[in-house]
């Protein structure tokens, strides 16, 4: 729950805050804070690849103006009487937008990395989420863990026997790979089932209460954290605008 | 026959749009709650259909939870050779038809929840819009179009392709007006901005949208086979 | 003890499972079933356990007859564990701990009494030090090791193995053999299905052959599995130390190489 | 002949796989691969079969260095041949033939000489009567042998096979042990691992240890499996004939009880 908070305080602050410096701020303390952990640099930038490779694409659409005006731009592709161009404040809107959701990403990859099922869930249930919800919750994490092996081991008998050697078999080899998947899902399903009613099931799932007493001192210095952080923020939008006038 | 008719059925309502998420405080706080906000209800009604449904058979729990994953895994899969990029094909939900397609609104949540967590690919604040985009409009065309191809007795491999093809296409429309709204273009407001965000995402979305409606096309007909 | 009087099963797709099959077995004996994939022994365990209920015959528990009301069926979850082949297939919760505690948690428990339970079994499977972890973060052997401690931990007085020594390393092997000596000498009736001849000799006090559904033969491994027909029958070999002591033509009767050495 | 130079293979995600692993096979061979599990020699598999990529080290195939690229890896594919430990996952196809067609349609061999090979290796592994079936429709020990006739459909010059008989009843053994001969024969190199030290001594022809990702001895079954602390190392016990022979004194040199029991 404390690990909750905590990615709640830094999740707000990155969204709250529309400050640059506030945004690499977050990236840095986070990513050190990863990597004084042991997780390791490539790691680190595997897990952000997918990402941002979407917030990259999201912000050039944001970068660029159909209707710029070619004198404020840094530089124009005319074409079709449309003016496709970059402008300083579309670029900054960009730069702005890319960095705030990068620490967003970041301060997620946190829970992420230091949570583990048992605790999401419980997390969950402290929320007051719906029993139904976190056993499908658990039930698929156990799935997507037993067909990812399935899937990863079909993959490799396939390019063992040259499945993926031309684009038109790799289609083929992906549509079988699918459809078996499919069908140890539902095979699977049936002895899995009768796994559990072998062990008396009736409809319920034990979940464990994480016996931790919330550190009241922790969570009010994550608290105080934030607002300082967000208060300095303000501040210092405060202290932009003041040396505008 | 009930199994047989599951299994045929199956495979058509996919799960949409993997491939496209608005991630993580990419949306301003407005525009998270409104969308949140439009998507609560259907899910709502979803958790309600599924208690109903599991306090009846909890055995189907497990088949909800395995359809989830195996949306969520097909989702996940990294096929670079198959589209040239690292795009994700659409997952497919395999209870949904057996349940309804309301059921949906919840387990594409569930996915979509395993996709942020697992792959930190979307958001939490950004769940709401996603749900919409991909669980719910995206489906309903597929749906949709299956129906109506049914009725006008296209061949099936065309009707398959059609409806996969254009949910998938659908997901990846929606995405961008979502994109659009909440950033509007400085000179061209909300229709130039989804122009920009519909043109540069298509490099993407349009061959993921083929390829993936070919495999369904080729996955139903082994299934059928089987 | 257990009773099966002429039972016939047969699968929802129309396969035959078992047909004619009675059998007694007496608690706490040590019972082998032997036969080639597809001879009914899986389809006779999931009856045994309640699971599949027999379109015919009679099956008495302790005197009771058990007749497959889904409440008798829980309460057969209590009194009949099933450790399956594959353990992947038991497996489900997040973490090793609710796993094991799954079927105390069915069986009503209050919480305290629980984590006693699941702690004894976590311990007697030792496991202990796994028991955050997730399912897919262990190794096969693991695996096995808490899919036998999710069943054990319900305390059920009869408990089915389905190959509880298939792929699994010598290791593990170990540690499974003394689980399942440990579960005999608390006087708990145990059933092994397998492909392995040497074990079965050694291990059983009752054996019981089985053909496409049918069983054709049951008795003592000194009688039943030194007979070569019945043995070719369910295209088995011999056990090794009849063998050789056929060959030798020795007057002694081990139950296996290793004791055999031992004696000599 | 296969060389391994210093192999050094860590997973993605940080566990160390092989390390410092250096070996050296002949064409024709017959190799067992002892260990526990998580010893490496599953990843040592995925390496020569150029599935893993090593981080260091030379893999040197018939004299020539093998690169890992994605073209070598494709003619790969044709000269190494990988059976896994579980057939459900090279299982894949709607139906059998189509499944041990799979491999020679991306040879892009004609749909002629594609049919000819099909209905080769179909009746090696006497599955003839099973090529319209779907793969889920098969027992274990079947689904087992269509694997194996996929994977030498493509007639590979070596070929890995991994816990080739565990979980099979014996009549599937023997279909495996056959063919596994008939590889031999034919000249091809067979690696096999396994956790079966009886196997192992009869059938290798050079036995190599593993443990923890390193190989820790390697040579003849004669030599290395009759050491007792070498094999106490990797948890196995010494193979039966040898602690049999060892016990009684013998001088002959039997490969297995049963070849022992024919000679006396």
């Amino acid at each position: 729950m404390e690990k909750f908070i905590l990615f709640m305080v830094l999740l707000n602050c990155a969204l709250l805050s529309g400050n640059l410096y506030m945004h690499l701020f977050l990236i840095s303390l986070i990513s050190i804070g990863f990597l004084t952990h042991g997780i390791d640099l490539i790691k680190l930038l595997r897990l952000i690849a997918l990402p941002s490779g979407f917030i990259v694409l999201g912000s050039i659409s944001i970068a660029f103006s159909l209707h710029a005006d070619p004198e404020n731009s840094l530089f124009c592709f005319d074409s079709m009487g449309l003016c496709i161009g970059l402008e300083t404040a579309g670029l900054h809107k960009a730069l702005d937008l890319f960095f705030k959701a990068m620490a967003a990403v970041m301060a997620l990859n946190y829970l992420i990395l230091s949570c583990s099922l048992s605790e999401l869930n419980d997390i969950g249930r402290k929320l007051k989420i719906p029993l139904i919800l976190r056993e499908l919750f658990v039930l698929t994490y156990r799935y997507i863990s037993l067909l990812f092996t399935f899937t990863g081991q079909v993959h490799i008998a396939q390019r063992n026997r040259l499945g993926y050697a031309r684009r038109k078999q790799s289609i083929l080899s992906v549509g079988m790979l699918f459809s078996s998947a499919f069908i140890k899902s539902l095979l699977f399903s049936d002895r899995s089932l009768e796994a559990l009613q072998s062990r008396g099931y009736h409809g319920e799932f034990y979940f464990r209460q994480q016996k931790e007493v919330l550190r009241l001192k922790q969570v009010l210095s994550m608290l105080v954290f934030g607002i300082l952080l967000l208060f300095l923020d303000n501040y210092s939008n405060l202290f932009d605008l003041i040396s505008h006038i | 026959m009930r199994k047989k008719l599951f299994v045929l059925l199956a495979f058509l309502l996919p799960f949409q749009g993997f491939s496209m998420h608005i991630m993580e405080g990419y949306l301003p706080a407005g525009w998270s709650v409104f969308w949140t906000v439009v998507y609560l209800p259907f899910f709502v009604w979803g958790v309600k259909v599924i208690q109903k449904i599991v306090i009846k058979h909890p055995e189907l729990k497990m088949l909800l939870a395995l359809a989830a994953a195996f949306a969520f895994v097909l989702s996940a899969l990294k096929l670079p050779s198959v589209t040239g990029s690292s795009s994700h094909p659409t997952g497919v939900g395999l209870g949904a038809l057996l349940f309804g397609p309301i059921v949906m609104s919840v387990l594409g949540v569930l996915v979509h929840i395993f996709q942020v967590l697992l792959l930190a690919h979307g958001g939490i604040t950004t769940l709401g819009a996603n749900a919409f985009s991909m669980a719910l409009a995206g489906p309903v065309v597929t749906f949709g179009i299956y129906k109506l191809c049914a009725k006008l007795k296209c061949n099936r491999s065309v009707s398959i392709f059609l409806a996969a093809c254009l949910g998938d296409l659908t997901t990846y429309t929606v995405t961008a007006l979502q994109l659009a709204l909440a950033h509007p273009d400085t000179h061209t407001g909300v229709t130039g901005a989804f122009v920009k965000f519909a043109s540069i995402f298509s490099l993407t979305q349009i061959p993921i949208a083929v390829v993936e409606g070919l495999i369904t096309v080729l996955v139903m007909n082994i299934l059928i086979k089987n | 003890m257990i009773q099966l009087q002429n039972i016939e099963y047969t699968y929802p797709e129309g396969t035959k499972g078992l047909e004619a099959v009675s059998l007694q077995i007496e608690q706490g004996s040590r019972v082998a079933f032997l036969g080639e994939n597809g001879a009914g022994k899986s389809s006779l365990f999931l009856v045994l356990n309640g699971i599949h209920k027999p379109q015919k015959g009679k099956y008495v528990l302790d005197g009771k007859q058990f007749g497959f009301s889904t409440k008798e069926r829980k309460q057969m979850a209590h009194k009949v564990g099933y450790v399956f082949q594959d353990p992947e297939v038991q497996l489900f919760a997040a973490s090793v701990y609710e796993d094991v505690a799954f079927g105390p948690f069915n069986l009503d428990l209050d919480r305290k009494d629980i984590e006693i339970r699941v702690e004894k079994y976590l311990n007697l499977l030792r496991i202990q030090e796994l028991k955050d972890k997730a399912p897919h973060q262990l190794s096969y052997g693991q695996k096995k090791q808490v899919a036998v401690a999710g069943v054990l931990a319900m305390e059920p007085e009869i408990i089915l193995f389905d190959e509880p020594f298939a792929w699994l390393d010598n290791r593990h092997k170990q540690i499974m053999n003394e689980i399942i000596d440990d579960l005999n000498k608390q006087a708990k009736t145990v059933l092994i299905s397998t492909h392995n001849p040497d074990f079965a000799y050694e291990w059983a006090d009752q054996v019981i052959l089985m053909k496409e559904g049918r069983i054709i033969a049951a008795g003592s491994p000194e009688k039943i599995m030194s007979n070569r027909v019945l043995m070719q029958e369910i295209g088995m070999e011999l056990p090794l130390v009849v063998q050789f002591t056929k060959k030798v033509g020795m007057n002694k009767h081990s139950r296996s190489i290793q004791s055999l050495l031992r004696e000599i």
